[in-house]
């Protein structure tokens, strides 16, 4: 599904990736891990699509529709309300069942309320719980997810939990995290940078 | 088909923007009738066709730039960016409808300005209107795909002008033309021709300037 | 000082009651109009359409007393965190722009009688009312883009502020660039009527701020009672 | 002395941020400047001095809007304004630092203004120049001052303009009136009187405006 | 040191908070928890002076130049190095050997290196390690951190556990989290927020 070979990315003068190789298999589930500044943010970007490796070569086997990536910003307007935002994506992936679809996911992780508020006004967690009913609404096949459970409440980690269970196997996951335990049950492959 | 409704739900996003913001018109009406409302008291009333051409032209560069300026604002504060590229529509369709967006607001500053220019100045006639559909076309093309570069660089405000007002000479010099001279055929045809031209290195090349 | 003292404050303070306010507002609007019709004579050189002056002066003064009291009213609430300040000094304001627009109806009907036109840009007296007047519009603008709630009150109040140091600048300013051109009443040598003309002007301009406060009680009570109605469905849900 | 150094310290920042992303000055410099030359191919060389006094001004007051809706563009975009709050520093020090710093750009535009004017125009006397001094603290002052206020509103950019053409009025009135008579004693008192007052108010209430 | 009674806020018609009573005394560390969305950064925005409450009161013993507060948004200019940042906030706060302190905080907290680096081009963990430099910059008798672990690894974390410990006892906190298990041996008082 996504195979990397040799990967390095610098920034100007500075190194930040240095000859990753990677092989997730459709269905795999990589966990990647490291400090702060070791780069996961740079390697989930590339692996999304979002940024181009400065060595190495990058092969996903999906088109870009079928990605989707939750990075440490939440890719909404936040002056606009959160259906407002949903709408948007929703028509720009030609989601069949658009409205349904929307209403179903705000109303899972608890935004059905605040649907017609700006998203400026929303808590921290209300964002991030935003940023993922984004990422799922187009049901991708290989997900990005930049710290996923950042921000999130016992309760909104359990459901975050629950979906990636339900989704595991299925679709392929790439995410980053500073709690790996969380998602060991799931996990089918581990990197750790330094 | 569904290129144009990608246009059309990221236009439509852009103006719901607009309409919770107020960002970009307001200050685009205010520059545009203050521009006509001060020249009109500072030219006396028999100012040549021609000066006053030109002014009503270097107003609507002037007007434009400031919309342009903050096409990409929004994207740009809440790094939204990333958002749009990933989606899959085709990435030309982001230039063509934040092109579409900007018009709206350029061609809502002219209902203003044109009028005002008429009254204050001289009578605005086919002509002139159809220099100015033409002219706006290629204003908003081209700035809008270099207002996309300019948000990638730093000095993003100084890289606009700069590079926005050179490659507007053309319009300029076609548009005056255009509501100067008494057949004005052959200015709209090259008018029509830089927006067709223009039009099409953007659409081409958009892809280039959003992926890295 | 916090609410509840506040409101033990508003208790103890006598107010004039509204139907009383009420009823001698009716009372002097109605004498103020029957002088200005039936008792103050015709003017010299403007006829009867001269008697729309009673109105227009008394309200141009009116709607600053409005302003004014906009102004006392937001210094109250940034100074001594006076609760009900912000509402008070939005009324005021509100009641000060509708004063306001009745100043720029009665003057361009006057206008139009005496000098043939609805307006003139030349007259520099006219714009300056003009930009207070939108100034003072603005204020709305501000008020209605900021969510309610302290920041709300604290901006509406600073506003209310600048404009009462606006009026009196703006005038000095009007002043400075040249000799007035719009009419004016009191010179150095104090009002320049006499009679029945004064009485009549007397009465109207006492008529007009007792209704413009009357019209200020009348919308302040109608927006508390919004207020506690908001709080009492709060309490029930 | 400290509040001098908290002053200094805010000033510099905004400096270095104007230094890094070059988003104010260069607007402001292209706009003055184009609005000259072009009046200049525009305007009848033999027009009054009343008129081109007006051309002055209208042009200073438009380049420091410019300016000043950018001031606090920072601040909002990154999300700073709770840090300067919470400094211990007297908060109207942000204000003095941030009209310092608009100031700083509107001088620098005016340095390119002035002579243009001059070439293109009228000379400038001694008298303008106290003018434009003047009325620049009261503009930068006072349109600083609304900024902040605007930053806190819903539709800034519409905001700023409406609040603070009304309050520029007398500036333009007194500093036209300075430029164009023989004695401008009074006018540049007046413009004075008008920067302290304002001043005043301006020190006195910011607290209010930043603080909830 | 922290006393509020039966403190309120309401946005509009939301009411977000209700009827809070706290009482944190000098020393004191207080825990604030509840689901996403239930109040806990409008409560320490109140706590640190940032808003006011629309009912009931708060008190503080401490100056504004006593207190730190670390929030969901860093508080640093993202055109402006880390150094430049930190020399801002010494300077407005007056901190004595400010340069001294400036470098033993960027180095304690890993930031040394990257000191001259804008923080535009900082990772995330890198930038919230800035914003506890910040916070801690000034020493400050009362500290409000408003979940101080996000984005951190697990060093940071453990840093951050250490300097807590260091100052548990003679600085105040008010502390919102997610994982209240982490700063349970420090905690002398819980509020839970709904
Ligand atoms: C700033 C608020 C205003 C004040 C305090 C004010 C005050 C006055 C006063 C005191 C007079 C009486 C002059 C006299 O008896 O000789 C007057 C006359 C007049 N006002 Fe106003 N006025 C104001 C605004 C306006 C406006 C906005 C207009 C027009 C739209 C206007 C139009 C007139 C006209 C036409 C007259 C009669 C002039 C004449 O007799 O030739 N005024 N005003
Ligand atoms: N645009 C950029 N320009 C220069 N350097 C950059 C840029 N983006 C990231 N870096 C640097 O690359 C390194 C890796 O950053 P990255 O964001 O990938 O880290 P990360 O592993 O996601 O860290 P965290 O756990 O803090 O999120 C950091 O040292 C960072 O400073
Ligand atoms: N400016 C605002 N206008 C309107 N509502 C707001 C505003 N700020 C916050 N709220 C609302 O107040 C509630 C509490 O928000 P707050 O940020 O305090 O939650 P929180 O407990 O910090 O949540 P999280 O764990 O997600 O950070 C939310 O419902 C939010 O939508
Ligand atoms: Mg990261
Ligand atoms: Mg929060």
């Amino acid at each position: 599904m996504l195979t990397a070979r040799r990967l390095g990315k610098r920034y100007g003068e500075k190194r930040v990736l240095r000859r990753i190789d990677l092989a997730v298999p459709r269905g795999g589930f990589l966990v990647v891990t490291g400090p702060n500044g070791s780069g996961k943010t740079t390697l989930l970007r590339i692996c999304a699509g979002l940024a181009q490796p400065t060595e190495g070569t990058i092969e996903r086997a999906v088109q870009r529709a079928q990605v989707g990536y939750l990075g440490h910003e939440p890719l909404v307007y936040r002056e606009l309300t959160a259906l407002e935002n949903l709408e948007l994506y929703g028509r720009l992936y030609r989601i069949p069942e658009r409205r349904e679809r929307i209403g179903m996911l705000l109303e899972r992780f608890g935004l059905w309320e605040a649907r017609h508020d700006r998203v400026a006004s929303y808590s921290r967690g209300m964002t991030q719980r935003l940023g993922l009913c984004r990422v799922l609404l187009h049901e991708p096949e290989l997900l990005v997810l930049d710290e996923p459970y950042s921000a999130l409440d016992e309760a909104g980690a359990e459901l975050l939990d629950a979906q990636l269970a339900e989704l595991g196997g299925e679709s392929t996951f790439v995410l980053a995290t500073h709690d790996p335990a969380r998602v060991e049950p799931l996990a089918s492959g581990r990197l750790a940078l330094a | 088909m569904g290129y144009a409704r990608d246009v059309g739900a990221l236009a439509r996003k852009d103006l719901l923007l607009e309409l919770r913001a107020r960002d970009t018109l307001p200050a685009m009406l205010l520059f545009v009738g203050s521009v006509f409302v001060v020249f009109h008291f500072a030219l006396p009333g028999t100012s040549s066709r021609l000066a006053t051409a030109g002014l009503l032209w270097v107003a609507i560069l002037f007007t434009a730039l400031l919309g342009l300026g903050r096409a990409f604002v929004p994207e740009r504060e809440q790094r939204t960016f990333d958002g749009l590229v990933l989606a899959p529509c085709d990435r030309s369709a982001i230039w063509l409808a934040k092109s579409l967006a900007t018009l709206a607001f350029l061609v809502a500053a002219e209902l203003v300005a044109l009028p005002l220019y008429a009254l204050f100045f001289h009578s605005v006639g086919g002509a002139t209107v159809a220099a100015v559909a033409l002219a706006d076309l290629g204003i908003c093309g081209v700035g809008t795909f270099l207002g996309a570069m300019a948000v990638a660089t730093r000095a993003r405000d100084l890289i606009l002008p700069l590079l926005f007002l050179p490659l507007a000479m053309p319009i300029v010099v076609g548009a005056v033309g255009a509501t100067v001279v008494d057949s004005p055929g052959r200015y709209l045809g090259f008018l029509a021709l830089y927006d067709l031209l223009f039009a099409v290195i953007c659409w081409a090349s958009f892809e280039y300037v959003v992926a890295e | 000082m916090n609410r509840s003292a506040a409101t033990i404050q508003a208790v103890g303070r006598t107010r004039i009651s509204l139907p009383v306010l009420a009823g001698a507002s009716l009372v002097l609007v109605t004498t103020a109009l029957a002088f200005v019709f039936f008792v103050a004579p015709n003017d010299a050189d403007q006829g009867f359409s001269q008697r729309i002056f009673y109105f227009h002066v008394s309200i141009a003064i009116t709607a600053y007393g409005c302003f004014a009291g906009a102004a006392w009213k937001a210094l109250r609430h940034l100074w001594k965190r006076d609760p009900r300040a912000d509402l008070e000094s939005y009324v005021f304001v509100h009641q000060g722009v509708i004063f306001g627009t009745l100043v720029l109806l009665t003057g361009s009907i006057w206008a139009k009688i005496s000098w043939g036109h609805w307006w003139l840009w030349s007259e520099d007296q006219l714009v300056l009312f003009l930009v207070l007047f939108l100034f003072y519009c603005a204020y709305f603008m501000l008020r209605f883009s900021v969510d309610p709630g302290p920041q709300r009150a604290n901006l509406s109040a600073v506003y209310a502020l600048f404009g009462v140091v606006l009026i009196p600048v703006s005038f000095a300013a009007i002043r400075l660039s040249k000799q007035l051109i719009h009419p004016v009443v009191f010179t150095r040598d104090g009002p320049n009527f006499h009679g029945w003309i004064l009485v009549t002007y007397c009465l109207a301009q006492v008529a007009l701020p007792v209704l413009a406060y009357t019209l200020y009680r009348l919308e302040l009570s109608a927006k508390r009672l919004d207020g506690r109605l908001r709080d009492l469905r709060e309490v029930l849900a």
